[in-house]
């Protein structure tokens, strides 16, 4: 059985369709990566499995429940976490908050919280910047918190939102080092990615969407000789 | 120092009445406490939580006729609208919860603010219940000591501190915080925003009802305009919070000693008149202008200016 | 954090040095709690300046037992809570021996209370609520009648003159509108008069037109009002409007009594008439020349707010002379005892009819005549004939 | 059937009246997305205004709409200057600070009226005050009388006048375009270059523009006193969100409804009951229909 699976699903916005008919299935321990042109509608798809956004046709199975229609909250506690293209770090909370507040989901007790917590941070390499206030981090590692707020929920399936984009050399060595290690824990991954270079070398399979419908999908090797897949980024 | 801050506070607050105060004295400092209580469950909600509450009067409004109602129309003494009021005003709090917490932002305040015009309309008009404009008089208050209305008003605010404190330091106060700070984040994290929205209402509400029944007590005479009253019970709780420092544990207390007590002094300058008014309305614009986060909440800003003074010691 | 406790200890050492002000030996200082800010503000100005009349008369003719007297208005902004800080504060703080003033029914109360706990008389000027003096408060003491007496000189026009069959009710939400309406309605089922409608209004509504229309509909053979200030004048200017024509427009008092609903209703107000405890045209000693130096002084005539007030200095003048000493307990006895004429009228605390120490008076009937309130009843008093039937809308130019 | 016509003639005249209120609302809000206390005070002002060029120098209040507007124009634009945008600069927790510091100017500007202008009720006592054109004087046979009060038609038809000027300035000079834009999409108009400051001190002028003419309009049929700022507030909040933020259009049908909804409940429920139904539409608009009026009229445009 897979851990996710995206069945036949569309979303209309007021007659515009943002994503028609797309299906397809995680399998347990694999990255998966997730391409598209700029308004693909990669991130509607994302709000779409967090149940941000109810489909308006088509399922989605979590660890074969069906779990469209349930409230992002609820899908959080079932272990399915993400972060967001647009960070959206608790602002006035320091960094160690930010991550507390979301460790109590699993933590029966704020002791256990805190442990939980520290443990991400330092998994995260944020424990330098454990005491400052979340909104004065620069960018790089407010990206860094969002991963490690998302994985402090300890869920199964980690949904990552651009997580690379706008991030120096460095930076990005040391997130993709952080996502094998993820990787390494057993979660799984989707992940959302402009980065080809990145996502080529870290995805197991990748699933190209286009005008909201999803033309190929395959191993990085495949898709990168896909006829289809270079006419949608090359069309531009 | 900062970890026994409350203990001295309220060890100075208990032996208060002991230094021979005026009853006057006393009755101003009995209602700095209990709109400190006010203030601190409104701050929950709003300065914690996020949800900024213009209505905080329907839930003052609903303790104080528990109370009330209890005498007016089943003859048992209105104390016992402390205890039944934290029942009446919780439900009624997750009943208006439902409605108002659909929103967000300023729709949420206008709603709450709508919800507090109505609650006072409502008791104009159920005159079988509430007596109507005529309002609700008790008799014979129990003493004629302020001091032990002092201790029991004291104890409600001693309690409601400590549940707002340690509320804020459970789960649920990270994930108060949280909400406050993004909703959308926090619905991701896990966290049901909608019931624990509901829990900081439910709260806010049933520690407000009880100052709200305290008051019955206290003053003896309730009616609609009163308890219910937008300016002089909701904006002004709202006033005592920003103005003593929003989500701070001191806040409503020092913004309650302003709002109750410099008022009072700035009403007695002599030779002010009516124009008190004025004077006040632009200290408050004065504090929010440059302390946004109020008195407490901005008190290093403060300390700052004050700074050159204290290097010269 | 230090620091801000001492700061905070700071400020309640100046606030209690600020608050406590000495008195001097020559001077009696009176504070008198009254609206001065919001939305009864009307009121407290009008009495604040009808005590001041008071004060320049009595300290003319060489004061209080050879005091001179000053008056300090406090301003308890209509809330109750001040106002008791008020209180509070002229007891404990300053010593008053005596405490009288502040206009609405509820800062009334909240005083009342104060003042008969810690057994200090207090003198009721305004505060119309019945409850007042119905709770056995010793020291307490009302000088104007209460609510349910308010309109009982109206009944009696009503019974003799008008001789009405149905009636119209529109009342405003206060306590005021309140039992007002609700003593119309009773002496209404003592005359056989039916009441066709019964409405409450919220005060400061803009637009009557549709609660009228529905009066229209019922045509009733008097429309009574109790509506505080302009809410009376624009009744008036929108039944005119719509042309109700019923037998007589009768008001309870307040709003129509006061010289503002004649300056804004203008041709709609004649022919009105309203309950009134008091009026510039009545036999009382002193009335006309206080209503005169008033209108000298201000440009308008006085309501029967300002002569209440004007009358509580006398009254209280009066005690203070005839007490045996300064203390409250003699200063209650004498006001027990008090029995005399002032510009409002008689003046005497008696207890009956479940009231204690309240005043019982004749209220008057005042109609506008000619673009003047004439007191027309009883006919004892009256300075013009009444004007019965009114002419209808339509004939009127 | 008299009750129902006459009725809804004054729900009408008396909705559109609100409606001038609430649009100077509904811009400041749906530009600066503020809630402004201090609307009903602004009304104040203009209404002393028009009473003293009447007492003074016998302007017709009508007329003092030309004095009042700009007048309150220039206050408002001080206003948003000098206090409320330093305060929306700052970084507080809780953005609804601002709410407070309209309070306090809402608080000054009473207090000011009362010490400058005493608490008197004042009135201008113009002489068709209480004039009406009844219908039995038109139609001598008529089934039924009714009645339409000259003060509240002349003032009704101004009020649709400035509502229509706005309109065309709005939508069509380059600045009402710009407020709109500010309005609907503050990034997408910076964007496209529209000096958002500017636009947010000229809105705020505007806004309090308009609420002065309706004060203005309001004189001959009402009256004045310091502390009447407060129940207009309401309405016009009632009006704002009934109508859709921003939406001039919203507004207009806002206070049409509001007006003829509180004089059906007069007449056909009880005045006393008359502002829990108010508030209740209010509260139902909040929830069920959270874009107003105006996402109303445009779901209607783009069905056909």
């Amino acid at each position: 059985m897979s851990l996710l699976e995206v069945r036949n699903v569309s979303k209309l916005f007021g007659g515009l369709a943002a994503s028609s008919d797309i299906s397809f299935t995680i399998q347990k321990g694999e990255i998966l990566g997730l391409i598209g042109p700029n308004g693909a509608g990669k991130t509607t798809l994302f709000n779409i499995v967090d149940g941000v956004y109810p489909p308006t046709k088509g399922q989605v199975l979590f660890k074969g429940q069906v779990i469209s229609g349930l409230k992002p909250h609820q899908i959080c506690k079932l272990g399915l976490a993400r972060t967001f293209q647009v960070v959206k770090p608790l602002q006035r909370m320091s960094v160690l908050d930010n991550v507390i507040a979301s460790a109590f989901l699993r933590a029966k007790n704020k002791a256990e919280a805190v442990e939980i917590a520290m443990e991400t941070i330092q998994f995260t390499g944020l424990e330098e910047d454990m005491d400052v206030i979340s909104r004065g981090l620069p960018l790089g590692k407010r990206k860094k918190l969002e991963i490690a707020r998302a994985l402090a929920t300890q869920p199964e399936l980690l949904l990552l939102d651009e997580s690379f984009a706008g991030l120096n050399h460095s930076e990005l060595n040391e997130s993709i080092e952080i996502i094998k290690n993820i990787k390494a824990r057993g979660v799984t991954i989707m992940i959302i990615e402009h980065h080809m270079k990145v996502i080529m070398s870290i995805s197991d399979r990748i699933v190209v969407i286009n005008y909201g419908q999803k033309i190929a999908e395959g191993t990085p090797q495949e898709i990168r000789n896909n006829p289809l897949v270079v006419e949608a980024y090359l069309g531009e | 120092m900062k970890k026994y801050l409350p203990l001295i506070v309220l060890a100075c607050l208990a032996v208060l009445p002991l230094v021979g105060l005026s009853s006057y004295m006393l009755h101003m400092i009995v209602l700095v406490v209990m709109w400190s209580a006010v203030g601190m469950a409104w701050n929950l909600l709003a300065g914690y939580c996020g949800q900024v509450s213009f209505g905080h009067a329907a839930y003052f409004g609903v303790g104080a006729y528990t109370s009330g109602i209890l005498y007016y129309k089943l003859n048992i003494s209105p104390w016992w609208g402390i205890p039944i009021s934290i029942v009446v005003v919780t439900v009624f709090s997750f009943l208006l919860g439902l409605v108002v917490l659909r929103l967000r932002g300023p729709f949420f305040a206008l709603a709450t603010l709508a919800m507090g015009e109505m609650m006072r309309v409502s008791a104009e008009n159920l005159n079988w219940l509430t007596g109507g404009n005529i309002g609700i008089l008790i008799q014979e208050r129990t003493w004629i000591d302020k001091t032990y209305y002092y201790y029991i008003v004291l104890a409600i605010a001693t309690a409601t501190f400590l549940v707002v404190k340690y509320l804020m330091q459970s789960k649920i106060g990270y994930y108060f915080v949280a909400i406050r700070e993004d909703q959308d984040a926090a619905e991701s994290l896990g966290i049901d925003t909608t019931w624990y929205k509901t829990i900081a209402l439910c709260i806010s509400g049933a520690l407000t009802g009880i100052a709200g029944a305290f008051y019955t007590n206290y003053m003896g005479y309730i009616d609609p305009h009163i308890v219910f009253a937008l300016h002089d019970v909701s904006i002004v709780t709202i006033m005592i919070v920003m103005v003593g420092g929003v989500a701070t544990l001191f806040g409503p207390f020092v913004g309650a000693i302003i709002m109750v007590f410099l008022a009072e002094l700035v009403r007695s300058i002599p030779g002010l008149g009516v124009a008190h008014q004025t004077f006040f309305g632009i200290l408050l614009i004065l504090i929010i202008i440059f302390l946004p986060n109020g008195i407490v909440g901005d008190f290093q800003k403060i300390k700052r200016l004050f700074k050159f003074g204290g290097a010269c010691k | 954090m230090k620091r801000l406790s001492v700061m905070m200890f700071m400020l309640s050492i100046v606030c209690g040095a600020a608050f406590a002000g000495p008195a001097t030996a020559e001077t009696l200082e009176l504070g008198i709690p009254l609206p001065l800010t919001g939305a009864q503000a009307k009121f407290g100005e009008m009495e604040m300046r009808s005590y001041q009349i008071a004060m320049e008369e009595i300290n003319a003719k060489g004061g209080i037992k050879g005091m001179t007297v000053s008056l300090n208005f406090e301003d308890g902004q209509g809330k109750p809570e001040i106002s008791r800080a008020i209180a509070e504060k002229l007891i404990d703080v300053k010593k008053q021996p005596i405490i009288f003033g502040d206009y609405s029914s509820s800062c009334s109360k909240a005083i009342a209370a104060v003042a008969n706990e810690r057994k200090v008389p207090y003198l009721v000027v305004t505060g119309a609520d019945d409850a007042i003096t119905q709770q056995n408060y010793e020291y307490v003491f009302r000088m104007n009648p209460s609510n349910a007496y308010y309109a009982a000189g109206l009944g009696s026009f009503l019974s003799q003159v008008v001789k009405p069959t149905s009636i119209a009710i529109l009342y405003e939400s206060s306590d005021f509108g309140t039992s007002g309406a609700d003593e119309m309605e009773k002496y209404g089922e003592k005359i056989g008069m039916k009441v066709v409608v019964k409405e409450k209004y919220e005060k400061g509504a803009v637009d009557f037109k549709p609660i009228l229309t529905k009066v229209k509909a019922q045509k009733p053979d008097v429309i009574y009002m109790v509506s505080y200030v302009m809410d009376a004048s624009l009744l008036m200017k929108q039944i005119k409007e719509l042309r109700i024509e019923a037998k007589l427009f009768a008001g309870g008092a307040a709003g129509f009594a006061i010289p503002e609903f004649i300056n804004n209703a203008k041709d709609a107000a004649e022919y009105v008439v309203t309950a009134t405890l008091w009026s510039t045209q009545v036999n009382y000693p002193g009335a006309k020349e206080f209503a005169e130096k008033y209108k000298a002084k201000f440009g308008d005539y006085p309501s029967y707010h300002g002569a209440e007030a004007y009358s509580a200095l006398y009254i209280v003048k009066d005690a203070i002379e005839r007490s045996k000493s300064m203390d409250p307990a003699d200063i209650r006895a004498a006001m027990k005892a008090t029995k005399m004429m002032t510009a409002f009228g008689p003046i005497h605390f008696a207890d009956k009819d479940g009231y204690q120490n309240q005043n019982f008076m004749e209220t008057l009937v005042l109609q506008v005549i000619n673009g003047k309130h004439e007191t027309i009843w009883p006919e004892s008093t009256a300075s013009a004939k009444y004007v019965y039937p009114i002419p209808k809308w339509r004939d009127r130019k | 059937m008299e009750s129902f016509l006459q009725t809804l003639i004054a729900g009408v005249l008396l909705g559109g009246l609100y409606a001038l209120i609430g649009i100077g609302m509904t811009l400041i809000m749906g530009v600066m997305k503020i809630i402004n206390l201090a609307h009903g005070e602004l009304m104040m002002v203009g209404m002393y205004i028009a009473f003293w060029m009447f007492t003074l120098f016998g302007i017709d209040p009508y007329l003092s709409v030309f004095i009042a507007s700009p007048i309150l124009f220039f206050l408002g634009i001080l206003i948003q200057r000098f206090l409320i945008n330093p305060v929306l600069k700052v970084d507080s927790i809780l953005p609804e600070n601002q709410v407070i510091l309209t309070v306090g100017i809402g608080m000054v500007l009473a207090n000011l009226a009362t010490i400058f202008f005493k608490s008197d009720y004042r009135a201008t006592p113009v002489s068709y005050g209480t004039s009406a054109w009844y219908l039995s004087d038109y139609w001598e046979s008529a089934p039924f009388d009714l009645s339409l009060s000259v003060p509240w038609t002349v003032s009704f038809v101004i009020a649709v006048a400035i509502t229509i000027a706005l309109w065309f300035f709005l939508s069509k000079t380059d600045s009402g375009k710009s407020i709109r834009a500010t309005a609907q999409d503050l990034d997408a108009a910076l964007l496209m270059g529209v000096n958002v400051k500017l636009m947010r001190v000229v809105t705020f002028g505007l806004g309090s523009a308009l609420v002065g003419a309706a004060g203005c309009l309001f004189i001959p049929i009402y009256y004045l006193f310091p502390s009447m700022g407060g129940q207009f507030t309401l309405i016009a909040f009632v009006i704002t969100i009934l109508g859709g933020l921003g939406s001039t259009n919203g507004a207009i049908f806002g206070g049409l409804i509001l007006g003829i909804f509180e004089s059906m409940t007069a007449t056909y429920v009880g005045m006393g009951w008359a502002p829990v139904g108010r508030f209740l539409i209010f509260v139902a608009a909040l929830i069920f229909l959270p874009g107003g009026m105006a996402s109303l009229l445009k779901k209607k445009r783009i069905g056909k």
